[in-house]
């Protein structure tokens, strides 16, 4: 679809969130509370941050929740009913202010949920979401959505992209038919298309490494031990990095409230030691090391292969939450570099 | 359409309860849902989710034959929350189901072939299905041996089936048990699954061979097997890594780039010689 | 695959006047796992209990919830009756609706529902119970005595006329104690020696005893029933299996200025030496420290002279091993010496003594052969005071305890001092007259009004020297506290009853534990004062608080008869709800990380560590173990675990945590 | 700095330990753990104020055990933590050496003894500062400091950042971990996450040396610390013990005082 | 709230406390039937865990109790139980949580009468603390 591009000014953004709000729309969006920014639900744009670089969790909580019903269900005398979530009921979503990493982040968890039987309950979410984001005027040492394609103006993945063009004026770009049902819908709050040099206003994140030369070196360093060990030795093995990570989806399963009770999917993380654990005490991936590879491998090997996407987008999140400051930046740069 | 989610489970009631040795029991497991029964379609090798309702869900093989319709069949050993819950339960209560998953022991190939089962405790379930499924299809295959071990005679599983392979003369039937598991009236062999099969010898030619144990018992085999002459292509396991999905997307049971769930859990050693050893 | 039977029983009335059993019944039936639900008049009764039984076989019942009084009552009964049905017993649990819930509470839906929660609770709990077996735990019948004096002594003839082998160690060269070194006993004034040395003879010629004298206890391991001791015979120097005890290697020695341990350092002895004359038994021991062949390198008198040859030089300590099955701690007690009281002197003065040089100086065997002569010239003291409470009783000098002994020693001091010194002018300070006991009063009455002993309450401040008296400064408090000044030539001070100096090293190797005051400690102040907490170990005597003879003798036979009961059966059995420590199959072995928490928390020392090792015999990790002989079932180790990997049978994590949940969960299908 | 430097340059050279674990410049201004294995790339450790990592946590890590005897740049809280898990039968006196780098060069401490020492001698008491936050929030009312933590904990992602990060949260397996029964909700809902928080809180209680790592890993800011210097404050309050102060096994929690307060018990 | 039936849990110890409710029972007195005893070995085996088991399960209130310091059946039990629950109680009123729904006490197999009045007089101060709502709402799981 080709990006229309229109324009919108800080006043009308305000009226188009309360509209929202008002069509019983979710909107989440950043706000900062105490030295962090986070995304919440917000009712009005004075909630809304803009001056951040990037959030410590990412927006997949919207289509992912942290914890989710499967479906519930009640026994009685031996004989189960299962009553499925209705879908009807979740809530229509916008996700505003997400950065343009995050809105591509939406296409690997689309990747994740849906490459083989699709997940009705993500499905569901996804539909129901919308992904305003805006444009990265600015970026941090941790950022680097240059090196896995992305770029901080970005367009792809985005229903409509925003980028601040100083004097309470926004560049839209609407890139989707969703982006477009939103636009139509307050058509009004719009102005015309500006000749502005959008470009200028962007950050200049530096490109590092290439995706595709890491995914060729990391083929062949699966049995390096030492390498891992070496990368992986300040690694204390918590779940930070996924569960701040706005493409990790790995999940548990666990039964609550009894033999009348709910089924519920929650986050987990390939990085804890019992992840794999084998009921007999095996386990296959018993070290830090293999679980912290498992991590690099699944974003930059395995998924590009089993499900033509990168796993990563270069918000950073994960070396930003990291406790013992795993940068992951310079991990794959050494990734990059440790073979020709 | 409104297409089933892939997490909501079958009801199943559980028509019969075996016990097959301490803690380990099968449940023949029937649907509740007559049309969702109609419908259902296995092949062996394949695996399913079983869950208590209010403890969660684990993972088995579909220990039955695809042969014997009507029902599905789960062999366990009590352990966890769930198999506990599991073992609790009685005839007529219900089980969730959601399944089959995985791919297939590719049986079809294995026609006009001899073949070679060689099990170690409680993994003769998945073999079981296979077994069965042989010995119902028996004028394709041409020998049928079977190994089959246990620490202990009484955690040798399946005692009903394995008496009525022994009685069989189209079944070669090789028992054993660990040194100091044998009872004083133990017939079959003492010695560990390896040992035995070294024994034994049996011979390569135009054979397959299938092999479930423990991961322990699975490592010492697969020597043995290799220098009897077994191709790698023709020797086949299945791996029991840890599952929460069965459907690919929890990031569990990933050997390498392969899903446990969806590329396997049949794999040859051939295959496994290419995987990463993360299983 | 729980088939539970609820059985509901009426009590009489005692229950359904104000639960509606029925209505429990129907209730109960309803709960997931109950295959059988009834109610009945007296569940206790025969036919009660039959229709337990008869319904555990009919329908195969795996576990049984009796509803009805509490446990405390009648659950031996109820699991009784389970077992003779071959169900096990420890899968029966009571509900108890009487004491806790009909009795209580008004008639009312609010009763029954409540009758109906416990059941549910009682129900979910059974279904988590596992089949226990009973733990049998082998005994050998041979009692370790630790300790020679009047308690061990005591101990050891009871427990060997009970017809059991006894291993006696003492610590000194002869066995007897501080009941040896005293001159008469209160309140009859007898002679100690004479009533005691025929018990210590009876002691070395007893068949069943075997006695180590001159020995320690090196360590001891295992648990009730299967003790393993270690104990050091410190070398005599002598070979006592010839040594026939002649003495006259003891008359020869050159070094006879040793003070003398047995007459508190009133007498001299040489260095190679018996304590006293009636020493059980009567073999010398060289004292290497004093010996001139130990000090220089020459001498070797004694070898010379011993007409069997029996004297070695390069004796080595010797460890002898041996399994015992149970335990008699008899230590006994020490006193106050030294620097603890310099504002009476003691230690500047010679003539400023304490009881037991006192008991020496009164002794017909003593250095004065009975004649009270004071240390410092010989002197017969003409004017003694006595002081009572010497440090006991006194919290400025850490020692808040009555010694118990002082108020009856003093007074026979008193008397002993009349008898002897007809002109003696005694005086007692003290601060209470405790005199509780048979004959007791009687006898402190007849010192102060046959013996005429000054009696003076309070306490003395001071004693110093003036023109060689002894000036003792006190106050009498029952008359104004008026001050007092004495001037006396002797002083006499009934010295605070203290634990043995080794007693805490002695309480760490036995794992038992010990008060404030390092005397050992009882299992239970008042029910179980002759048992520690540690099983299979007993105490006797004044090592468990100050005690005289017929006090520490009464436990000794108190304890000998625990022990005598202990050794009446060949295997101990006990219930099986104690704690155990997760075990798996490799590479896990055990969820414990071996932080040992629960070590520190027992009130028993049962937990212990296990290292678990590889093939190789590589240290793979160490864990705790619950000993089983040891683990009384408290559970304190359970709470404590944070990896949940210590579990205690029968009150198990699973099974309070389905209470917890059934109870609350009022009409919702537990899982 | 280069006192630091020549010192694990001078171990590893002379084989003393085998690895170095110190510090070095990091990402964003901070500093991160450096594993120094050899003496020449000793020059890259750094001591400053932003040196605040627990080190003592990589002491019970298999894969940094396996490297041999290490000696370990150790902070006042971390010369406590190696005491605590001395105590806690974690650590063979033999395996670690502290290096505390102070004003006047280096202080190498081989023996638990030399640490016991210095831990004596140093300020373990709670800053004024953690005194006065403590204080504010005893003085807030209960439903003020209710509605605080269940803001706190409802943003807990239980990403067990804080218990990876906690060199005391050794254990193989958490409580959190154990399902039969079930003690904590594994998923982070209200309900799991106040659990888990009291639940880790109640299993440091006597044994956390207040090193403050866990609030500085977690990712969502949650104020763990207060939990900790709360509890810390109480046993030594209520028992006037403190953790970490020797060796041996004295802990505040599975030992007693017959007269230890009971003024809330009837 | 007149009508508001409070659900009490008490986790008393087999020797001291369950003895006592025993007596209390053979002694016919009379107390409040909201409270329902889980019977432990001693107070050194209720683990805190289970104190939250019951809040989360809907209990408005708990009672702990068990033998008197110096009367534990184990000895030190008690003891043991006493320091825990110091470190316990501080860390719920740190945590907004209302201690006074935790009503810790001592009562021997004598006191009879001990138990029915400290059931009586919890029972009555759960009942004007109203239903343990704040708790029990963190059931309702927060799935957005």
């Amino acid at each position: 679809m080709e990006t229309e591009k229109r324009s919108i000014q800080r006043e009308a953004l305000a009226k188009l969130i309360e509209q929202w709000c008002r069509e019983g729309k979710r909107v989440l969006a950043p706000r900062k509370s105490g030295d962090k920014v986070d995304f919440d639900r917000v009712t009005s744009l004075s909630e809304v941050s803009f001056d951040h670089v990037q959030t410590v969790q990412s927006p997949k909580s919207a289509v992912f929740p942290r914890v989710e019903e499967l479906f519930s269900f009640r026994s009685a005398d031996g004989q189960v009913e299962v009553r499925d979530r209705e879908l009807d009921i979740l809530p229509e979503t916008v996700v505003f202010g997400l950065r343009p990493c995050d809105a591509a982040a939406f296409a690997a968890l689309e990747a994740i949920f849906n490459w083989d039987a699709p997940d009705r309950l993500f499905t569901a979410r996804r539909a129901r979401t919308t992904l305003v984001a805006v444009a990265c005027s600015r970026a941090d040492e941790y950022c680097f959505c240059t090196s896995v394609g992305g770029g901080p103006g970005a367009v792809a993945g985005s229903d409509i992209l925003l980028t601040d063009l100083g004097q309470g004026e926004f560049l839209a770009e609407i890139a989707s038919a969703k982006g477009r049902e939103m636009l139509q819908a307050a058509d009004s709050l719009f102005g015309p298309a500006l000749d502005a040099d959008k470009e200028s206003r962007l950050a200049k994140p530096a490109a590092v490494f290439a995706a595709d030369a890491v995914a060729a070196v990391l083929a062949g360093l699966f049995a390096d031990t030492a390498f891992w060990e070496e990368q992986s030795r300040r690694c204390v093995g918590c779940g930070a990095c996924a569960y701040v990570c706005p493409t990790c989806a790995c999940f548990d399963i666990q039964d609550e409230g009894g033999a009348s009770g709910k089924r519920l999917r929650c986050w987990d993380s390939c990085g804890f030691g019992l992840f794999t654990l084998h009921t007999s005490g095996h386990n296959p991936r018993p070290l830090q090391s293999q679980r912290w590879r498992q991590r690099l491998m699944h974003k930059f090997s395995y998924m590009p292969e089993r499900q033509g996407v990168l796993g990563c987008v270069g918000c950073g999140r994960c070396s930003r939450g990291c406790p013992v400051d795993m940068n992951i930046l310079e991990h794959l740069r050494a990734i990059a570099e440790a073979r020709p | 359409m409104n297409a089933r989610d892939v997490f909501k489970p079958f009801l199943m009631r559980i028509e019969q309860i075996t016990e097959e040795a301490p803690d380990v029991r099968t449940l023949r497991l029937v649907f509740q849902n007559e049309d969702e029964g109609r419908g259902f379609i296995f092949r062996t090798g394949q695996f399913g989710e079983y869950s208590v309702f209010g403890e969660g869900e684990c993972t088995f093989c579909i220990a039955s034959s695809p042969t014997r319709q009507g029902y599905i069949e789960c062999t366990f050993r009590k352990a966890g929350r769930v198999t506990s819950a599991l073992a609790a339960l009685e005839t007529n209560e219900t089980v969730g189901f959601r399944g089959p998953y995985g791919n297939v022991f590719p049986i079809d190939q294995w026609q006009g072939r001899n073949l070679l089962f060689i099990a170690g405790g409680i993994a003769l379930p998945p073999m079981r299905s296979v077994i069965w499924n042989v010995l119902d299809l028996r004028d394709r295959y041409r020998d049928v041996t079977i190994v089959y071990g246990a620490r202990t005679v009484a955690d040798l599983v399946y005692k009903r089936e394995l008496q009525e392979w022994a009685g069989r003369d189209d079944v070669k039937l090789v028992t054993t048990v660990d040194p100091g598991g044998e009872t004083p009236d133990w017939q079959g062999e003492i010695g560990f699954v390896p040992a035995v099969l070294d024994k034994l010898a049996p011979a390569s030619h135009d054979t397959v061979a299938v092999v479930c144990g423990p991961p322990v018992m699975i490592k010492f085999t697969f020597p043995v097997l290799a220098r009897l002459g077994f191709a790698p292509g023709d020797i086949y396991t299945t791996l029991e890594n840890r599952m929460k999905c069965g459907v690919g997307k929890c990031g569990r049971c990933n050997t390498g780039k392969h899903f446990v769930c969806k590329d396997g859990p049949v794999f040859t050693f051939a295959q496994l010689q290419e995987m990463p050893q993360e299983y | 695959m729980a088939r539970i039977g609820v059985f509901i029983c009426h009590c009489g009335e005692n229950i359904s006047a104000t639960v509606d059993v029925k209505q429990v019944a129907a209730a109960a039936a309803r709960i997931p796992g109950v295959a059988h639900s009834v109610e009945y008049k007296y569940m206790c009764s025969d036919p009660g209990q039959q229709l337990v039984k008869d319904a555990i076989r009919e329908k195969g019942l795996t576990g049984v919830v009796v509803a009805a009084c509490s446990p405390r009552m009648h659950e031996p009964t109820f699991r009784r009756a389970c077992a003779e049905t071959g169900l096990n017993p420890f899968l029966c649990e009571m509900a108890n609706i009487r004491e806790h819930c009909s009795w209580v509470h008004e008639k009312g839906d609010a009763t029954t529902e409540k009758a109906i929660d416990i059941v549910r609770t009682l129900v979910a709990k059974v279904k988590k119970n596992k089949a226990l077996q009973p733990i049998q735990v082998p005994v050998t019948k041979v009692a370790l005595v630790i300790g020679g004096g009047i308690a061990g002594i005591q101990a050891s003839l009871d427990i060997a006329n009970a017809g059991h082998r006894v291993i006696l160690v003492e610590r000194e060269p002869s066995i007897g104690g501080h009941m040896s070194q005293l001159s008469e006993t209160f309140p009859t004034l007898d002679c100690s020696q004479c009533i005691l040395t025929p018990r210590m003879v009876e002691v070395a010629q007893h068949p069943n005893i075997t006695l180590y004298s001159y020995a320690e206890l090196e360590s001891l391991d295992g648990f009730i029933g299967n003790f393993k001791a270690r104990i050091r015979r410190k070398a005599r120097s002598l070979d006592e299996t010839l040594c026939t005890g002649c003495g006259l290697c003891t008359q020869k020695c050159p070094t006879r200025k040793i003070p003398g341990e047995f007459d508190a350092g009133l007498g001299l002895r040489p260095a190679i030496y018996v304590p006293f004359p009636q020493a059980v038994p009567n073999k010398p021991v060289i004292d290497r420290e004093h010996c001139t062949y130990y000090r220089t390198g020459k001498c070797r008198l004694c070898e010379k002279i011993c007409p069997t040859q029996a004297i070695r030089f390069d004796q080595l300590d010797e460890i002898v091993e041996v399994e015992v099955g149970a335990v008699v701690v008899a230590t006994g007690f020490d006193i106050k010496h030294g620097d603890f009281f310099p504002e009476y002197g003691y230690g500047k003065y010679p003539d400023v003594i304490d009881g037991l040089q006192f008991e020496r100086l009164a002794s017909a065997s003593g250095p004065t052969l009975g004649e009270i002569r004071r240390p410092s010239d010989g002197k017969v003291p003409e004017t003694v005071v006595f002081v009572a409470c010497a440090g006991s009783r006194d919290p400025a000098k850490g020692i808040e305890y009555c010694s118990k002994i002082c108020c009856m020693y003093t007074a026979k001091h008193a008397m002993l001092y009349r008898h002897k010194v007809h002109g003696g002018k005694p005086y007692v300070f003290y601060m209470d007259i405790r005199a509780g006991g048979k004959m007791y009063e009687e006898f402190v009455r007849r010192a102060m009004e046959e013996d005429g002993v000054q009696y003076v309450r309070g306490r003395i401040s001071r004693v110093f020297e003036r023109d060689g008296k002894l000036v003792v400064k006190g106050a009498d408090t029952l008359l104004g506290a008026r001050p007092m000044e004495i001037e006396a030539d002797l002083v006499v001070l009934a010295t605070a009853a203290v634990a043995q100096p080794g007693a805490e090293e002695l309480a760490q190797k036995l794992h038992v534990s010990y008060d404030a005051h390092r005397f050992f400690s009882e299992a239970h102040p008042k029910l179980r004062p002759v048992e520690t907490n540690t099983a299979g170990i007993f105490l006797a005597g004044a090592c468990q608080a100050p005690k005289d003879i017929p006090e520490s003798v009464a436990q000794a036979s108190g304890a000998a008869a625990k022990v005598a009961a202990l050794f009446s059966r060949s295997e101990l059995v006990r219930e099986p709800l104690i704690a155990v420590v997760d075990r798996q199959p490799p590479p896990v072995y055990s969820s414990c990380v071996g932080c040992f928490l629960c070590q520190s928390a027992c009130p028993y020392q049962a937990i212990e560590k296990e290292e678990i090792r590889g093939r190789d015999g590589q240290l793979i990790k160490t864990v705790a173990r619950v000993n089983p002989g040891l683990c009384q079932g408290c559970g304190t180790c359970v709470a404590f675990c944070r990896t949940k990997s210590i579990d205690i049978q029968g009150f198990s994590h699973e099974q309070v945590h389905a209470e917890v949940l059934a109870l609350l969960n009022r009409g919702e299908r537990d899982a | 700095m280069n006192a630091l430097r020549e010192k694990a340059r001078e171990l590893l050279a002379t084989k003393t330990v085998q690895v170095v674990i110190g510090y070095a410049p990091g990402s964003g201004g901070a500093a991160r753990a450096l594993f120094v294995r050899e003496a020449a790339q000793a020059g890259e450790l750094v001591f400053d104020e932003t040196c605040l990592q627990n080190l003592a946590a990589y002491l019970m890590k298999p894969e940094v055990r396996r490297l041999g005897r290490a000696a370990l740049v150790a902070r006042p809280a971390t010369l406590r933590t190696i005491l605590q898990l001395a105590a806690e039968n974690q650590l063979a006196e033999s395996s670690l050496l502290a290096l505390v780098p102070g004003a006047d060069g280096v202080l190498s401490l081989s023996t638990f003894s030399a640490i016991e020492a210095h831990v004596a001698a140093q300020d373990n008491d709670l800053s004024a500062a953690e005194k006065s936050e403590l204080e504010k929030f005893a003085a807030m009312g209960l439903d003020e400091r209710r509605e605080f933590w269940q803001e706190q904990f409802s943003r807990c992602l239980k990403c067990y950042a804080c218990r990876a990060a906690c060199p005391l949260c050794y254990c193989t397996r958490c409580t959190v971990e154990c399902n039969q029964p079930q003690w904590i909700p594994v998923p982070a809902h209200d309900l799991g996450n106040l659990e888990w928080n009291v639940m880790r809180a109640m299993h440091l209680a006597g044994r956390c040396t207040n090193c403050g790592d866990c609030s500085r890993a977690c990712p969502v800011g949650i104020p763990l610390y207060l939990l900790n210097q709360k509890l810390c404050s109480d046993v030594l309050s209520s028992f006037n013990q403190r953790s970490g102060m020797a060796a041996r096994a004295d802990h505040s929690l599975s030992t007693f005082k017959p007269d230890d307060p009971e003024d809330f018990i009837r | 709230m007149p009508d508001f039936q409070p659900k009490i849990v008490a986790f008393v110890c087999n020797w001291c406390t369950y003895a006592g409710a025993d007596l209390t029972g053979t002694s016919r007195m009379k107390y409040s039937p909201q409270v329902s005893i889980i019977r432990f070995p001693c107070t050194g085996r209720i683990d805190f865990m289970l104190l939250l088991k019951a809040f989360a399960s809907g209990a408005d209130g708990i009672i702990v109790s068990g033998c008197h310091p110096n009367d534990c059946h184990y000895s030190s039990g008690n003891f043991h139980a006493r320091r825990r629950w110091i470190i316990f109680r501080g860390l719920l009123d740190f945590l907004g949580i209302d201690v006074r729904r935790v009503q810790f006490s001592w009562v021997s197999a004598a006191e009879g009468a001990k138990w029915a009045q400290l059931v009586n007089e919890t029972s009555e101060r759960i009942r004007e603390l109203g239903p343990f709502a704040g708790y029990q709402r963190l059931r309702g799981l927060g799935v957005g």
